[in-house]
């Protein structure tokens, strides 16, 4: 516990938790500061980017692991059946009606790829290692919630029929295909690749992600200020137990698949993260009647916080505890 | 100048259902439109901004198309079949435009 | 289709005064509207861009409000207390709306 | 409120020609006007969007102006004698504005 | 003297002012080239994030100065009287109106934070180093100028009265939030920090710096142009002089503080520069019938230049003979 | 000929290209990934400046060659010449109609700086040195083709009389201006300007690049989509034939003027590569009739895709072959 303790203090004082805090009090005392959306987005361009090719630079490196195919598959399975338990527990701790519910359970089985993206830097910190296509274990873990929440709002009637469309968009979205193309890319051009541009991807993410979490902070400040009326106390409970649960099926999925400690880590924190990019746009097409405070709150303004502080150092911890290390 | 009458109908629709929009207009047969960003607004679902976001959720558009008077109908029946479930404001104005023929 | 007369209101006024604006709407009770970025324009003042512009005085915001036409009044006088000593236009138009439970 | 009718033109144009219709519009004395980013859009030359554009060749910019009515007449022709080979749409609509003196 | 005309002559071929010389003669020349809004922002972002960053780890790394206090306390009052003076001089050598001579007077108090960026790189290429908290005291000098400036515009009767919302604005603007929220930072990790993100906000540091002073020597350019008939000779003096009479107040109070030759000339620099971004905007907003082609012009298109040229290689010679070194 | 295949196959594992080919894909599969166009130009402005400061460092340090004049004077009339070539072999090959055909054969005379800018990466990987002003030379080939391409139109009588405004426009249009005032900025500072900045502008230009050619590989591939109907396969042949042509045309200068091979390569490249940036924005001025379509598609989406591709490490190798090496 005190282990705990001392790493979620430390992972306090670090500049990338900081920066959120200051994205979030900025937005909370209502200050004007704002990051332009394209600067927005270029920041998630240049993390995607950085991190599919630095985790494919990694399995060229080190040669592909047998359990990448099994890590993949547990990946999906994961992505698919957390919302089914997160569709339960909501309606266990609050009186969410349930199409909502089952937009939220949809975001809990997808992933935040900059929770990852912040997991992986504390790896780095403490010089754990980790399996470099957990990074294509992420983009497996997007897409496949989105359907079991499709399904679980279709039982009631609601939802709209899948079309082809939103199959190819919810399978082609940018966040997918650039992490996926930059993973293919690190892996075929390998660690002669990453020597040509990684004073580009490599010395300067942490710095990078720092200004994205003071946008994440603004934003979730924001939302927080906005969405403080569609959340009530059962629906926050949920939104920080769902991530335990989640990191504790990421954890056992870890132990069958004989993943290392930092890759263990990952997938629990894979596991642990709600979506706020992919997901939320796909329920805007496909259960437009579901109310986006709610989701948005949840995900943004309870979890994420809660993984970025709290979440991080536990799970690392457990991860430690069980796996070994 | 010569102008002529014509409609301007201005389709504000979430950022996720533009090119359904954009492609139930063609299905009607109208390929004529403008887009415009919109940075941010309010309604029933509360005030919204583009700052700072990644998401294409929570974003919106205005689709504006300038079309024959006697065309309205066929594109406000395909674009209400897009936007019935969803957020989204359709205001109709009357104009005048040069060459004609354009449209 | 079935459309109802409403009323465009388009409110082109300095960024640093939209918070302002869009706090008297909503005190007037007029909560929808969408905001439209404005890249340059010119005026008495002048002509100018935003390109390459760091600071938010100097730049400008498009207010556009459908409302029912008995609400205009009350519309039109919160939107002038605040433009009153502003630099800003106000522009108003007939339109047509479908959903009129909307507005 | 107090309003006075005048119009509402609106250009829709390519973006290489924006400097050439304000100057155009500055010569014919119409020194008001707004210009409004356009983010795609689709015509007889088909669909475009300015999503990752670095060129200026490629897109549009709307250009909205309001002027007392008896102006209108010198503003399309001097807006026109610019748009003519050109791609774009001019679209007039009837509007009603507070503060008169300044159009 | 010809210590002055070296120093300025080394600054004059500098990539920063030649950079804003490109951007001024592109502007002048009425080149298209422009850098996009959202661009110019990120790149302010950036530096912003970086200065009070490096800022704060300098206190973290030399202890907290028994002069800090005193520096906030004295650069208040620097950004409070200024005005006061400015508004004077500009009775004395112009005909301007009482209520365009407060806004711009307004300006002259406050700060310009690329300036003391500037300033700052100037500072270490010559290997002299400065009091870190000086990014504190540029941030406490941003608002008090602009209470100033509507007192003096009230006594006239114009002027907005100030509500709680203006105030808000003011103190809460997203340049104040972000320096001082990133020197907070910077403080609390401290060099370990500093350690993590380096490679992004202190080794492309000066190359964003030129960047943005392309982009501000575009808009300096573009102001001259639209600007030329707002402003007489009388007021291109006061655009001239006022800074020098800035800088020397700035030198008396790093004097009486006991400041070292770097702490004192990045003093003078900030009293003798004039806001660009957060002014305006309040003056916008409080006292809209002030004419903002006067005060952009003066600030942008003359203060600014002249600081960047030839004002700090003055004032750091100044500090250098008055404080030692 | 084997060569030619090595070095193909390797520049085809290349970190840049493959990012070219991610883009390519995702916008052929019609994923919704994209790079907003604050960022695409905010990279493009980055590249621009960074290749014109290192080319004038260059000529900094290596001193001014006798052939820099000459080397100029070469590319104005490769720029100028090319478009009448281009003209002539557009009617052999396809139908097109002579407003067309002079407006493709405009941007075939003028240049593309990106891949230039490849092409000073390869040669950058494989240890060989280039004279530093080649990037004048290349800012000097933006804007004769245009002259050529208008003069070739109004044989026709279409076309429009060329007013000043338009002169204005092409001579100072953005990316000339930066790229000769960054090489002024270079040349001026020299190798102490380029040590305050480097690692802005060295050690992360290759990662910038991969991004902007992942965006650019979004653009050929929408563009691909959206004309496939504009260009025929005569015209096809002709985006293939036409660089290859250029090439030689470019080889032919370089032995003349006595460049190194590294130069000679890049003046092949820059004759071979067709315009997409600058002489599209010109032709919608002054030749409104002719079909963007037609040589969007052909500019960018045959011609710089072979370039990248294939024709760099064929000029490469060409320049070895017959300048020595
Ligand atoms: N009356 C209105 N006038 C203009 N825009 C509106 C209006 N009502 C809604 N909108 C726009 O449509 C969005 C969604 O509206 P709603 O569905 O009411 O939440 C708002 O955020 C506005 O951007
Ligand atoms: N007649 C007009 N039509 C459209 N926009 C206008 C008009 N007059 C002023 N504007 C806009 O309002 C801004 C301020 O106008 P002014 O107060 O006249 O300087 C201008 O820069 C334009 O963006
Ligand atoms: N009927 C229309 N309504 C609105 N915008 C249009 C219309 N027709 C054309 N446009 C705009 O003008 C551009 C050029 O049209 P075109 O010349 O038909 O290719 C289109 O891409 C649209 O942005
Ligand atoms: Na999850
Ligand atoms: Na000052
Ligand atoms: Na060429």
């Amino acid at each position: 516990m005190s282990e705990v303790l001392y790493l979620a203090g430390e992972n306090l004082i670090s500049p990338i938790v900081l920066s959120f805090a200051l994205g979030l009090i900025a937005a909370l005392a209502r200050s004007d500061l704002s990051i332009p959306e394209a600067a927005a987005k270029a920041l998630s361009i240049y993390l995607l980017f950085a991190i599919g090719f630095k985790g494919g630079v990694s399995v060229a490196d080190h040669g592909i692991d047998l359990s990448l195919g099994q890590s993949l598959v547990a990946g999906i399975v994961l992505s698919a059946i957390t919302p089914l338990i997160a569709f339960l527990l909501l309606q266990l701790l609050s009186k969410m009606d349930r199409l909502n519910a089952a937009a939220v359970a949809g975001h809990y089985g997808s992933i935040s790829i900059v929770t990852f993206v912040a997991a992986t830097s504390v790896l780095e910190n403490r010089g754990l290692s980790s399996e470099g296509y957990m990074v294509a274990v992420a983009a497996a873990m997007e897409a496949p919630a989105i359907l079991s929440a499709l399904w679980l709002a279709s039982r009631d009637g609601s939802g709209k029929k899948m079309d082809k469309e939103l199959w190819r968009e919810i399978f082609l979205n940018g966040s997918i295909v650039l992490l996926i193309g930059s993973f293919l890319i690190g892996w075929i051009t390998g660690p002669k690749g990453l020597a040509e541009i990684d004073s580009f991807i490599v010395a300067p993410f942490k710095g990078v992600l720092c200004l994205f979490l003071l946008d994440m902070g603004l934003l979730a400040g924001r939302g927080m200020k906005s969405g403080r009326g569609a959340v009530g106390i059962g629906a926050i409970a949920f939104g920080i137990l769902m991530p335990i649960i989640g990191s504790l099926l990421g954890l056992l999925c870890a132990f069958l698949l004989g993943l290392s400690v930092g890759g263990s880590m990952l997938l629990m924190v894979l596991s642990a993260s709600a979506s706020y990019i992919a997901v939320p746009a796909a329920m805007r097409v496909a259960l437009p009647e579901a109310n986006p405070s709610i989701y948005l709150t949840l995900s943004l303004g309870v979890t994420f916080p809660f993984n970025l502080v709290l979440g991080i150092p536990l799970y690392l911890t457990l991860a430690q505890a069980f796996i070994g290390g | 100048m010569q102008t002529h009458a014509a409609k301007r109908v201005e389709i504000t629709i979430e950022r996720v259902m533009q090119s359904r929009l954009t492609d139930a207009l063609s299905a009607a047969g109208v390929t004529g439109y403008t887009i415009l960003p919109v940075y941010g607004g309010s309604g029933r679902s509360g005030p919204w901004s583009r700052s700072g976001q990644v998401s294409k959720a929570g974003g919106m558009v205005q689709v504006v198309c300038i079309i024959r008077p006697d065309r309205l109908d066929a594109l406000l029946e395909s674009a209400f079949a897009v936007v019935e479930r969803h957020i989204g404001v359709v205001c109709i104005t009357d104009c005048d435009v040069l060459r004609a023929e354009r449209f």
